[in-house]
C-alpha cells in the first residue's frame, strides 16, 4: 500500500438524476474528492448486485450507488427495486462479516450538485478512516 | 393454495396404522390411486443396486409398496423432481408428490419462479427427522438404512446432516396434505389437510377431517423450539468460524469451482449459471492485470464472487435443504452458511421461502416506504 | 541428444528457483502453478506475477484441484496470452489442454510448458483434513524409488501416460535417485533451451532414462488391468451400468470439471433434453414407473460418446463425484478402447486431428453480449 | 405538409415548461419551430422550484432532460433574449418580426466555463434568485442554466457605460465575448403561433398589511422556493436574515386574491408543499397555514393534504390577516370565524396570487388577440377549448391564459399543438 | 476485424488543459492494446474540432473512437454525429467526462491528471466491448381507436380525423354525447350545453373517416404503439364482434357519480325530493323543476362534497355546478331560497370567482358547514348542520340537491387491463407522469382524457382530448415509420429459463412471455432501456445494449486498478 492512502471508490450514477447532479457539481465548480470513478448507467435499477459485488471483491475501497430520489425515478419505480437489491446485498456482505460500510446507496437529484459533493466527500472520509479494502491484498479469492 | 402460516390450523383426521406407519401411508396412496384421485405418485424408492434412493413417478400401483416416504438420504431434492415433471406444463396426470417439508417449500418457490406447474400436483409432506449425510450413508448403505430407521423411531437427529439438526421447519406445512407422525397415539398418524386441494382428496377418500391436532402441534412446537435454540447457537458459532474476510476465504479456499452446490440446489433453476456464462470469461490481459495488483491470484479466480453471487441470486428462496453440502466434494459447510444468510435476508422482508404460494418473491415487489436504513448509510 | 540442466536442489526447490528466474529475468510475465492458499493445506492453481509469491508455491504437489488444461483454456479462451506465461502442469493436464486447443478452446501462443514425469496425485478429499500434508514424505519416497505410492487416486494408479509429450521442459521425478539434493530438467524444445539459458546449474547432454520409466510403466499396467477387470465385472450389460450409475444424483459435476467437456451449455442440460409431461406420460404407458429426473444413463453414455475419444484419464470426475461413482475408470476404459481403434493418443500432438468429431450442440446461437 | 401556400413552421413564444412541451411535440411532427424566449435561459419559472407537488419530484430532474432535448433538437430554432415586435398575416401565413437582443457572448464559441464571471468588477442583485444573492454584469442566472451561456447586462456593464473594461473578454479563451454584437431584426414566416409567456407573482407590497418589504423574513412564494433550492443562494438551507434557522413559520394563503378577483388555483397546493419543505429541513419547526378556502381539486391532491396534516401543522381558517413585527418575531393577527386571534412566527411566507406578465397587453396587441378583464390572454370560449383565441392561428397556453398548475399547462401546450396539426394537415 | 482505437483529448481551452496534464494522459493511454493514435486538441466540439476528428478517423482508419472532454449530456450527440459522418457506427464511441467530473471538481493537478487517465483508460477498455447498433424502423398504422363517445371522445375524434387516418369511436350507450347531453347550460358562459354537443355529434356522423360503434364495448387490445389489434363486441347482439388494427388508443370513458346511498345521512332514496346533481340536471333540462307533488320548490338546499370523505379527494367541479344550479333557479324560480352547504369553496381559475360573485343574491345563502344531515320534517326536509363556530343549527327546505363526488366508471378496471395501463389515485386511470405526461400512460400509444383520468370540468376535458390528439398527430404520422429506442434490453433465447422475474419488474409491459418456448421476450418498440430486467435476471439471459455487463465490468476494472 502507498504511504498516503488514496481510496478507490466506484460510483454507479443514474443518468437522469445523480449523473446530472454530478455534472452540476462540476459546472458549479464545487470540490469533489478525485477518489470516485463515476460509472454512468441509465437507471439505478440497472446496477446488478453482481456488478457491485465484483467491484467490492476487486478491492474497490468503496462502492456508491446513486439514483433519483424515491418517487422521482425517470423510469417510474426503478429505484425502489434498486433499493431492495442493494439491501439484500448489504445484508449478505454484513452476514459474512465483511465490511458492509464500504457500500453506500444515496439518492441525489439533478439539482443537488452540492449534495453530490457532500456525499462523495463524506464517503471518502469514511473510507479513509476505514483504510484500504483488505480484500485487495488477498490472493485466494 | 390457502394461506398457511407455520403449523397450520388445517383440519385433520387420525388414521390408524396397525400395519405400521409407512405401510399405512403407502396404503393411503394406493387407495387414492384406486379411487382415481391420483394417476401417479412421485415418491422416493431404493435403486436396484440398493446403494441409494431415487425419486420415481409411479403409475403402476403394485410398485407403490417399494416407495419410501422417508428415505434416509436426499439424493435429489424433490423440488427438482417435481420441476422435471411439471416445468413444461401441468400435464394430464394428477400427481401426488410425497416429499419432505423443505422439498415442498422449494417446490413452492419454484412455482413462484415458473419452474413448476402445480395445478395437477398434490403436495404431501411428512414430519421430517432429517437425513443422513450422503458420504456417511455410502460407506455402508445397508447398515445405515437400519441406523436411520432406528433414529426415526427415537426421533434422534444426532446422526443427521448438520443442517438438518438445526432445521426449525421440519414439520412446517406448506403443501396440500401433511402427514403428522409426531404426537400421534401408537399405531396412528395424523393426516392434515392444508388446502382446498387437500380437502377434496379427503372427501374423495371419505376421510372425515374432524380430529384435533393439538397433540401434534404441541409436540411439533417443542421440537421446533428446541431445534430453533440449537439453530441459533450453531449459526452463531458458524458465523464466528467463517465470518470475517480471512475465515471466509479459508472456508472457500477448498472450493474447486465444480459448482456441484449450484447444480444440486433446487432453487438454482437457471439453465446456465450466471457464473458459468460468458460474463465471467475474460481475456488473459484481465487476469494478468489482476494478478499484478497482488503479485498472484488464485486461478480460476472469483470463487468468492460465485459464492456471494449465488447467495444474491437464490438465498432469498433458500429452504436450507442441505443438498448443496451433500454434493460438495470438498466438504465445505455451504448449506449451513447459506442457511445462515437466508435467515438474515429473508428477515429483511419478513419472508419465509416456500411458506405461501401467494407471497411473491421479494425482489419483484417493493414498498415506497421501506429499507430507509440502507439509504445513505453514512449519514 | 536433448539438452538437460542439472540443478543442485530438490525438484520442488529446483522448479521454484527455475520459475523465479523466469520472472526475474522477465522471460515470462506470469507463472501458472499450484500454490498453498490457506493454512489448512488447501492448494490451488495460481497465476503468479511476483517472484516472492512463489515462496509458497508447490508446483509438484500431489493433488489436482482442477485440471490445469481447463484453466489454461479459460486463460486463453478470449485470445492468446498477451504475454509469455510459464505453466507447470501434469502430463494429463497438458494433454487435455492440447485437446482443447484442437477444439479452438485455447491457444498455445505465448505459453511455456513445464511438466514432469508424474507420480500421480491423491484424492482431493484427502486434502480437506490435511492428510496429504502428512503423506508427503511417503509420497516422495515412493516416487523416487519409482514405485506407485499408496492411497493414490485410482485414475493415477492405473495411469500409463505419466510422461509429457509436448512440454518445453520436463522435470524428471520418477526414480530420481537423489531427489533431495539435485534434479534434472530436460530441455525438450528450442524454447526450453532458450528459457533455461543463464540458469544456475550444470548443462549436460542427457536423455530420459527409458528403461527406468518402462519399469515403472509396467507396474502401472498391472494396476490398470486390475481396475479394468473390477469394472468389467460390474459392468455386465445394461443392468450392470444401471447398478453403477444408479446412485448418480445428476449433479453433472463430472462434466463440469472434465477438461474435455468445454461446451457452453451441455447437451444434457439444453432445452432439447428436457422431458415434457407428455414424455413422462408415454413412458408410463410402457413402464410402471419412471425415475425422476430421467436420463441418468442417457447422460453418462452420451457424455462418453462425446468425449471418450479425447479422455485423458485425469480422474477429475472421480474427485468431484459426491456419490463415489468410479466415473474415470469407466471413461478411461471405454475411451482407450476407442482411441486404440484409431491409434490415437489424446493430447499427444496438437497437429493430430481428432478422429471423429461427435460434438454437435456444443454452441448455442447467441453469445450473451 | 399543408397546402402549398401555407407555412408549416410554427412560432412558439416563451420557453417555459409549456413552450418547451409545445416545441418538442411540433418537432416530433417534423415541424420547424422558432422558439422565442425573452430571457437568456429556458425552463421558465418551473426551474426555480426545488420540488413539485404532489409527488415532491425534483423539478430539475423533471425539466432538465427536456431542456437538453430542446437544445439538441435540429427542428427547433431557439432564440433567447428575443421578443416579438410585429405579426402580420393570417392563419397559415404569418409574417413575424423578431427583435433579438445581443447577448454579447457567442453561443457557438462559448463552452460555459464561467471564467468570465470572476473578473467582472460589477456586482448586483440577481433577479433570478429574487435578489437573494448577487451576480455580475456578465452572468448566467444560476448554475446549470440552459443554454449554459452567459449574457452581458448592458445596463450595468462598465463597458457599455463608456468605461474601457475588457475584463471578461480577456478572461475568455474562446473569443466568445463579442462587444460588437448588435441587436438583430429577424423576419420569420410561420403558419401558426403559440403564446406561452407564463405569469408573474403578484407583488405583496400592494397589500401592505402583510408587511412584505417592511420586515425581514417575509417572503413571496418564489423567493421561498429559491431559499429552499439546492442550487439556490443558500444551497437549500432555510435561514433567516440573521443566518439562524427559523423556529416557526406562517404561510399565508390567498395573498392578493381579493385584489385580483380570482383564485389562483395553485397556491393552496404549493403552500402545503412549503410545509413539506420546512419540515424536511427543520423537523421541529412550528408551522401555521392561514387560509380562507382550501382549494385542492383533483384526484391526487387531498392525499397530499392528509399527509401534511400529520406533520402537526396548524391549519387556521383566517380572514383579515395582518403581519406586524415585535423584535425578531413577527406577530400575525387574524379573524377566525368571528373572533380575533394571533400567533408568532420567525418567518412569513406569502402565497401571493398568480397574475399576468406586465407586457401581456403589448404582446396581445401585436398578436391581435384580446386580454380578459384580469389581464390574461383571452380565450375565445371560456368553457370550450381554452387555447383558441379570437384570432385564428394564434393559440394561448399555460399561465398566460390563466392561473393553473404544470399539468394543465402541459395539457394546453399539447392541445394547442393538436389544434395546429389538425387544422393545417 | 482488427481494432483501431483513436483517443482524442480535448483541452477545452484552459478548462481541461490547465487542470489536467494532457500529455501525461496521452503517454499513459498510448500503449494500451488497440490504441493506434492518441492526440490532444484545443476544442473538439468546435467546427474545426469536428472536422479534425472526421479526418483523423478516415486517416487512421479508426474502428473505435474515444474522446475525453466534457459531459455526455453536453456533446455525446455531437461526437456520435462525427462518427456517422466519418463512416463508423456512432455507438463504437465513448466519451470520457474529464471536465465536469474531473477538471472542474479537482484542485490538485496531479490528482486531476490521475483521474483523467483513469477515466480515459476506462473509456478505452469499455469501447473495446461496444457493438454497432442500428436504428430500427417499424411500420405503423395511423388509425386510432377512441373509447367513449362523450365530449372528450367526440372532440378527440374530430381533431384526429383526416383522409389518411381512420378513427374508430366506440360507445357503450346507444347514442353519442355522454353526460353533457343532460346539461341545459354549461358554466361559466351559461351557454347551451346539450345544443353545442348536438352539432358535434352530427359532424362525427357525417364524417366518413370516423366509424362509430354504439352499444359496443372493446373486448381486446393487443400489440403495441403503432400496431394494436382491436376486438370490439356489440353488446346488443352478443355474438357480433368486429376486429381492426390501429396505431393508438384514446380512453375517454368519462366518470360516474358517487352513490349517495352509501352516505345515508343525506336521506337519498329515503325521502322524496332528495336528488343527485345529475337527476336535477335531467329534471331541469326536461323543462320543469318541481317537487314530487308537482309544485315548484320554495326553498332548496344544495349540499356540496357528498362522498368526498369516502373518496378522499375533491371532485373539483361540484362547487361550480352547484353555483350553476343557483343560476338555474334565479332564472326560473327567482323567488326560491337556495342555501349552499359547503365546507371549502373550490372555484379555481380566473373566471370562476366572478361567476360566484354573480350568484350572490338576496335569497341565495352560502353556509360553511359540517356534519350535514337530512331528515324528514312533515312534508318538508330538515337539514341539520354544524356551522363555522361548531354550533348546531338547522333549516327546513322543500328540495335537497346533492353534489356527489365524481368517481371512475365501473368498467374502469377491465378497460385498464385490456389496454394494459394501471389505475391510480381514486381508481382513475394513471397518467404516465403527474406533471409532464397528463394524457399519456405507461403503455406507449394509449392515452387517457377527461374524467377517466380524473375529475375535471368540460373545458379541461376538451383540452385533454385535444392534448391526446396532439400527442398522436405528432408521433403517429401517416406513412412515417416509428423509430424505437436503440439501447433496449434483449433476452437470450437459449439462456432464458422462464422465471418471469424480468416481466414482474418491467414498468412498461415491454416483456411478454412466449408460452410455447417458455421464455421471456422483449418488445424493443416498447422497451425504454432502463435495464431493470437485466439486474433482475439471475441467469444473465437479459442484457441491455450499450450498458452490457462487460462494458460496465471494464469500467469497474479500471476504477479499481
Amino acid at each position: 500500500m502507498a504511504e498516503r492512502f488514496e481510496p478507490r471508490i466506484v460510483g454507479f450514477l443514474c443518468n437522469w438524476c445523480s449523473y446530472a447532479g454530478a455534472d452540476l457539481a462540476g459546472t458549479s465548480k464545487l470540490k469533489v474528492p478525485s477518489s470516485l470513478t463515476p460509472i454512468r448507467v441509465m437507471c439505478s435499477s440497472r446496477v446488478d448486485p453482481v456488478l457491485v459485488t465484483t467491484a467490492f471483491l476487486r478491492g474497490a475501497d468503496g462502492v456508491l450507488v446513486a439514483g433519483c430520489h424515491p418517487g422521482d425515478c425517470h423510469y417510474d419505480e426503478g429505484n425502489y427495486y434498486a433499493r431492495r437489491r442493494f439491501a439484500v446485498l448489504k445484508k449478505i456482505v454484513e452476514g459474512l462479516g465483511l465490511e458492509s460500510d464500504r457500500l453506500r446507496l444515496s439518492w441525489i437529484s439533478a439539482s443537488e450538485g452540492q449534495r453530490f459533493a457532500d456525499v462523495v466527500a463524506e464517503f471518502n472520509e469514511k473510507i479513509k478512516k476505514m483504510g484500504p479494502n483488505p480484500i485487495r491484498e488477498k490472493t485466494s479469492l | 393454495m390457502s394461506k398457511s402460516k407455520d403449523n397450520s390450523d388445517g383440519k385433520a383426521a387420525v388414521i390408524s396404522a396397525k400395519a405400521g406407519v409407512k405401510e399405512s401411508i403407502i396404503d393411503f396412496l394406493k387407495k387414492a390411486m384406486d379411487k382415481g384421485v391420483f394417476d401417479a405418485v412421485l415418491i422416493p424408492m431404493r435403486v436396484p443396486a440398493g446403494d441409494s434412493f431415487a425419486y420415481v413417478l409411479i403409475k403402476d400401483k403394485t410398485l407403490l409398496k417399494d416407495g419410501v416416504p422417508l428415505s434416509p438420504i436426499m439424493s435429489v431434492q424433490g423440488a427438482k423432481a417435481v420441476s422435471s415433471v411439471t416445468r413444461l406444463g401441468k400435464g394430464k396426470m394428477k400427481i401426488a408428490a410425497v416429499m419432505r417439508p423443505c422439498e415442498i417449500r422449494a417446490t413452492i418457490e419454484l412455482s413462484k419462479l415458473g419452474q413448476t406447474d402445480l395445478e395437477n400436483t398434490t403436495l404431501i409432506s411428512m414430519d421430517c427427522p432429517g437425513v443422513l449425510p450422503m458420504s456417511d450413508f455410502l460407506i455402508d448403505p445397508e447398515k445405515n438404512i437400519k441406523i436411520f430407521n432406528e433414529a426415526v423411531q427415537k426421533w434422534d437427529d444426532a446422526i443427521m446432516r448438520p443442517v438438518c439438526q438445526i432445521c426449525d421447519k421440519s414439520s412446517m406445512i406448506a403443501g396440500d396434505i401433511h402427514i403428522g407422525t409426531l404426537g400421534a397415539k401408537k399405531d396412528t398418524f395424523f393426516i392434515i389437510s392444508n388446502s382446498q386441494k387437500g380437502n377434496d382428496v379427503m372427501d374423495k377418500l371419505d376421510i372425515v377431517l374432524k380430529d384435533s391436532i393439538d397433540s401434534w402441534q404441541a409436540k411439533v412446537k417443542n421440537i421446533t423450539e428446541e431445534k430453533h435454540k440449537k439453530r441459533e447457537k450453531n449459526l452463531k458459532d458458524l458465523k464466528s468460524k467463517i465470518g470475517g474476510l480471512d475465515n471466509l476465504l479459508d472456508t472457500f479456499s477448498q472450493c474447486i469451482n465444480c459448482h456441484n452446490c449450484m447444480k444440486a440446489c433446487p432453487i438454482c433453476y437457471c439453465r446456465l449459471c450466471y457464473f458459468d456464462s460468458d460474463k465471467v470469461k475474460h481475456p488473459s490481459e484481465d487476469y494478468l492485470q489482476r494478478a499484478e495488483i497482488k503479485g498472484s491470484i488464485r486461478f480460476l479466480p472469483d470463487t468468492t464472487l460465485f459464492q456471494m453471487g449465488r447467495m444474491m441470486h437464490m438465498s432469498l428462496s433458500c429452504v436450507s435443504c442441505g443438498a448443496c453440502e451433500d454434493a460438495c466434494p470438498m466438504s465445505i459447510p455451504v448449506a449451513q452458511i447459506f442457511s445462515m444468510i437466508a435467515d438474515e435476508i429473508q428477515g429483511l422482508f419478513d419472508y419465509v421461502s416456500g411458506r405461501d404460494l401467494d407471497e411473491p418473491v421479494p425482489l419483484v415487489a417493493y414498498k415506497e416506504e421501506e429499507l430507509h436504513e440502507v439509504e445513505d448509510a453514512n449519514d | 541428444m536433448t539438452k538437460a540442466l542439472k540443478i543442485n536442489k530438490s525438484a520442488e526447490q529446483g522448479v521454484i528457483e527455475f520459475l523465479k528466474a523466469l520472472l526475474e529475468n522477465g522471460k515470462v510475465k506470469g507463472v501458472f502453478a499450484l500454490k498453498k492458499i490457506s493454512n489448512d493445506g488447501a492448494v490451488a492453481y495460481s497465476l503468479i506475477t511476483k517472484p516472492n509469491e512463489l515462496d509458497n508455491a508447490v508446483p509438484f504437489y500431489p493433488l489436482m484441484p482442477v485440471n490445469a488444461g481447463k484453466l489454461l483454456s479459460r486463460f486463453t479462451l478470449k485470445g492468446s496470452s498477451i504475454g509469455p506465461v510459464a505453466a507447470v502442469v501434469k502430463p494429463c493436464e497438458l494433454r487435455a489442454f492440447i485437446e482443447l486447443v484442437k477444439r479452438e478452446q485455447g491457444s498455445l501462443e505465448n505459453l511455456f510448458f513445464i511438466s514432469s514425469t508424474c507420480g500421480g496425485v491423491y484424492p482431493l478429499k484427502m486434502s480437506v483434513n490435511g492428510t496429504v500434508e502428512k503423506n508427503l514424505t511417503k509420497y516422495w519416497d515412493a516416487v523416487k524409488k519409482g514405485e506407485i505410492s499408496a492411497d493414490l487416486r485410482s485414475a493415477c494408479k492405473g495411469c500409463t501416460e505419466f510422461m509429457p509429450y509436448t512440454a518445453d521442459v520436463t522435470f524428471d521425478l520418477i526414480g530420481n535417485n537423489d531427489p533431495d539434493k539435485q534434479c534434472v530438467v530436460f530441455l525438450n524444445t528450442k524454447k526450453g533451451e532458450e528459457f533455461a539459458k543463464g540458469m544456475k546449474g550444470e548443462f549436460l547432454k542427457k536423455e530420459l532414462d527409458r528403461k527406468k520409466l518402462d519399469k515403472f510403466k509396467s507396474k502401472r499396467e498391472v494396476e490398470k488391468k486390475k481396475l479394468f477387470d473390477e469394472i468389467d465385472a460390474k459392468m455386465n450389460g445394461m443392468d450392470g451400468l444401471i447398478d453403477i450409475f444408479g446412485r448418480c444424483i445428476g449433479c453433472h459435476g463430472c462434466m463440469r470439471v472434465c477438461p474435455i467437456c468445454y461446451c457452453k451449455l451441455c447437451e444434457f442440460e439444453s432445452p432439447d433434453s428436457e422431458y415434457k409431461p407428455s414424455n413422462y406420460e408415454s413412458d408410463l404407458k410402457k413402464r410402471g414407473g419412471v425415475r425422476v429426473p430421467p436420463g441418468t444413463i442417457y447422460y453418462q453414455l452420451g457424455r462418453l460418446t462425446h468425449i471418450g475419444i479425447s479422455c485423458v484419464g485425469c480422474g477429475a470426475c472421480d474427485d468431484v463425484c459426491p456419490v463415489d461413482i468410479p466415473v474415470s475408470i469407466i471413461f478411461k476404459k471405454v475411451g482407450e478402447s476407442v482411441q486404440k481403434m484409431f491409434d490415437y493418443i489424446p493430447g499427444r500432438d496438437v497437429d493430430e486431428d481428432i478422429p471423429l468429431i461427435t460434438f454437435e450442440k456444443e454452441e448455442f446461437a447467441e453469445i450473451e453480449e | 405538409m399543408g397546402e402549398k401556400d401555407q407555412y408549416s413552421d410554427v412560432l412558439v413564444i416563451g420557453a417555459g415548461i409549456a413552450g418547451i412541451e409545445a416545441s418538442l411535440l411540433l418537432s416530433k411532427a417534423d415541424r420547424k419551430v422558432h422558439l422565442i424566449e425573452k430571457t437568456s435561459y429556458t425552463g421558465g419559472t418551473a426551474i426555480k422550484f426545488e420540488e413539485v407537488f404532489s409527488n415532491m419530484e425534483c423539478s430539475t430532474c423533471m425539466v432538465a432532460p427536456r431542456q437538453q432535448e430542446l437544445l439538441q433538437d435540429k427542428n427547433i430554432n431557439l432564440l433567447t433574449l428575443a421578443e416579438v415586435e410585429d405579426v402580420k398575416g393570417s392563419f397559415g401565413k404569418f409574417t413575424v418580426k423578431i427583435r433579438k437582443k445581443a447577448r454579447y457572448v457567442d453561443m457557438e464559441n462559448c463552452i460555459g466555463c464561467d471564467a468570465c464571471f470572476e473578473p467582472c468588477p460589477v456586482s448586483l442583485k440577481n433577479e433570478f434568485e429574487e435578489g437573494l444573492n448577487e451576480r455580475k454584469a456578465i452572468y448566467v442566472p444560476c448554475a446549470g442554466a440552459l443554454p449554459n451561456v452567459p449574457m452581458i447586462d448592458t445596463e450595468h456593464c462598465l463597458r457599455f457605460k463608456g468605461k474601457d473594461c475588457k475584463a471578461c473578454q480577456e478572461a475568455c479563451m474562446f473569443e466568445a465575448i463579442d462587444f460588437k454584437q448588435k441587436d438583430e431584426q429577424l423576419e420569420l414566416k410561420v403558419g401558426g403561433i403559440i403564446a406561452a409567456t407564463g405569469f408573474k407573482i403578484f407583488d405583496p407590497e400592494q397589500v401592505p398589511q402583510y408587511g412584505y418589504g417592511k420586515f425581514d423574513d417575509v417572503y413571496t412564494a418564489v423567493e421561498f422556493e429559491r431559499l429552499y433550492a439546492s442550487n439556490g443562494p443558500t444551497e437549500g438551507n432555510i435561514v433567516l436574515k440573521n443566518g439562524k434557522a427559523p423556529k416557526s413559520a406562517a404561510i399565508v394563503h390567498c395573498v392578493g386574491r381579493d385584489k385580483k378577483g380570482y383564485c389562483s388555483s395553485v397556491c393552496c397546493m404549493y403552500s402545503l408543499k412549503f410545509n413539506h419543505y420546512l419540515k424536511s429541513k427543520i423537523p421541529e419547526i412550528k408551522i401555521s397555514e392561514l387560509y380562507t378556502d382550501l382549494c385542492i381539486p383533483g384526484k391526487s391532491h387531498q392525499k397530499f393534504y392528509e399527509k401534511m396534516k400529520e406533520t402537526g401543522t396548524d391549519l387556521i381558517r383566517a380572514q383579515e390577516v395582518k403581519v406586524d413585527k415585535q423584535g425578531e418575531e413577527k406577530t400575525i393577527t387574524y379573524n377566525n370565524g368571528n373572533k380575533k386571534d394571533s400567533l408568532q412566527a420567525d418567518m412569513v411566507i406569502l402565497a401571493s396570487a398568480i397574475e399576468s406578465k406586465d407586457d401581456a397587453s403589448d404582446l396581445a396587441k401585436i398578436l391581435g388577440i384580446s386580454l380578459d378583464e384580469y389581464g390574461f390572454f383571452k380565450e375565445e370560449h371560456s368553457d370550450v377549448s381554452s387555447v383558441i383565441t379570437s384570432k385564428p392561428g394564434v393559440f394561448i397556453v399555460g399561465c398566460a391564459q390563466g392561473p393553473k398548475n404544470i399539468q394543465d399547462s402541459v395539457s394546453q401546450a399539447s392541445a394547442a399543438v393538436g389544434k395546429i396539426l389538425s387544422l393545417s394537415k | 476485424m482488427e481494432r483501431k482505437i483513436g483517443v482524442y483529448i480535448c483541452e477545452c481551452g484552459p478548462n481541461i488543459a490547465e487542470k489536467v496534464d494532457i500529455d501525461r494522459v496521452i503517454d499513459a493511454v498510448s500503449p494500451l492494446e488497440g490504441v493506434v493514435v492518441a492526440k490532444r486538441y484545443k476544442l473538439l466540439c468546435s467546427a474545426d474540432g469536428k472536422k479534425f476528428l472526421e479526418e483523423e478517423i478516415k486517416k487512421h482508419g479508426l474502428t473505435h473512437l474515444v474522446v475525453s472532454a466534457c459531459s455526455p449530456k453536453e456533446h455525446e450527440k455531437t461526437f456520435m454525429e462525427v462518427c456517422k459522418n466519418a463512416g463508423i457506427n456512432p455507438y463504437l464511441f465513448q466519451l470520457a467526462n474529464i471536465r465536469e467530473q474531473c477538471a472542474w471538481i479537482t484542485d490538485d493537478k496531479d490528482e486531476a491528471t490521475k483521474k483523467a487517465i483513469r477515466l480515459t483508460k476506462a473509456a478505452i477498455r469499455r469501447v473495446r466491448y461496444h457493438a454497432s447498433l442500428e436504428k430500427k424502423e417499424i411500420e405503423s398504422n395511423p388509425d386510432v381507436l377512441v373509447i367513449g363517445g362523450g365530449i372528450a371522445g367526440i372532440e378527440a375524434s374530430l381533431q384526429l380525423t383526416s383522409p389518411d387516418r381512420k378513427i374508430y369511436l366506440v360507445e357503450k350507450a346507444s347514442s353519442l354525447g355522454g353526460l353533457i347531453t343532460n346539461f341545459e347550460k354549461t358554466y361559466p358562459s351559461m351557454k347551451p350545453g346539450s345544443d353545442s354537443i348536438k352539432q358535434k355529434i352530427q359532424d362525427v356522423n357525417k364524417n366518413e373517416n370516423i366509424k362509430v360503434f354504439t352499444d359496443s364495448e372493446v373486448e381486446e387490445v393487443l400489440g403495441f404503439f403503432g400496431n394494436f389489434e382491436v376486438k370490439v363486441k356489440n353488446v346488443t347482439e352478443e355474438d357480433k364482434t368486429v376486429e381492426f388494427n390501429v396505431g393508438a388508443v384514446v380512453l375517454a370513458t368519462g366518470s360516474t357519480l358517487f352513490d349517495p346511498e352509501k352516505t345515508p345521512q343525506y336521506g337519498y332514496k329515503k325521502f322524496d325530493n332528495v336528488l343527485t346533481s345529475l337527476e336535477f340536471e335531467k329534471m331541469n333540462i326536461s323543462g320543469k323543476i318541481s317537487l314530487k307533488n308537482g309544485k315548484p320548490p320554495k326553498s332548496v338546499a344544495i349540499i356540496h362534497c357528498v362522498g368526498r370523505d369516502e373518496k378522499g379527494y375533491c371532485s373539483e367541479i361540484c362547487c361550480m355546478y352547484s353555483l350553476k344550479f343557483v343560476r338555474y333557479f334565479m332564472d326560473k324560480i327567482p323567488d326560491v331560497n337556495v342555501s349552499n352547504f359547503y365546507s371549502d369553496l373550490c372555484i379555481p381559475g380566473k373566471s370562476h370567482q366572478k361567476f360566484y360573485e354573480q350568484t350572490k343574491g338576496k335569497n341565495v345563502d352560502f353556509v360553511r358547514s359540517s356534519d350535514v344531515d337530512v331528515t324528514k320534517k312533515g312534508d318538508k326536509l330538515g337539514v341539520q348542520y354544524k356551522d363555522e363556530n361548531g354550533s348546531k343549527s338547522n333549516l327546513s327546505v322543500d328540495m335537497v340537491i346533492l353534489a356527489p363526488a365524481i368517481e371512475p366508471t365501473s368498467d374502469a378496471p377491465q378497460l385498464a387491463e385490456i389496454t394494459n395501463i394501471s389505475q391510480g389515485d381514486g381508481g382513475f386511470f394513471a397518467e404516465e407522469h403527474e406533471k409532464l405526461g397528463p394524457v399519456s400512460t405507461s403503455t406507449e400509444g394509449v392515452y387517457i382524457t377527461g374524467c377517466a383520468q380524473g375529475p375535471k370540468d368540460i373545458s379541461d376535458t376538451i383540452i385533454q382530448a385535444e392534448a391526446a390528439s396532439g400527442k398522436i398527430l405528432s408521433s403517429l404520422v401517416p406513412g412515417r415509420k416509428i423509430e424505437p429506442e436503440v439501447k433496449t434490453s434483449h433476452i437470450s433465447e437459449s439462456l432464458c429459463i422462464g422465471c418471469k422475474l424480468c416481466l414482474s419488474v418491467c414498468s412498461y409491459g415491454a416483456i411478454t412471455f412466449d408460452e410455447a418456448k417458455k421464455i421471456s421476450v422483449v418488445n424493443e418498440v416498447i422497451c425504454r432501456g432502463c435495464g431493470n430486467c437485466v439486474a433482475a435476471c439471475p441467469s444473465g439471459a437479459a442484457t441491455i445494449k450499450h450498458f452490457t455487463f462487460n462494458q460496465l465490468y471494464q469500467e469497474i476494472s479500471e476504477a479499481v486498478q
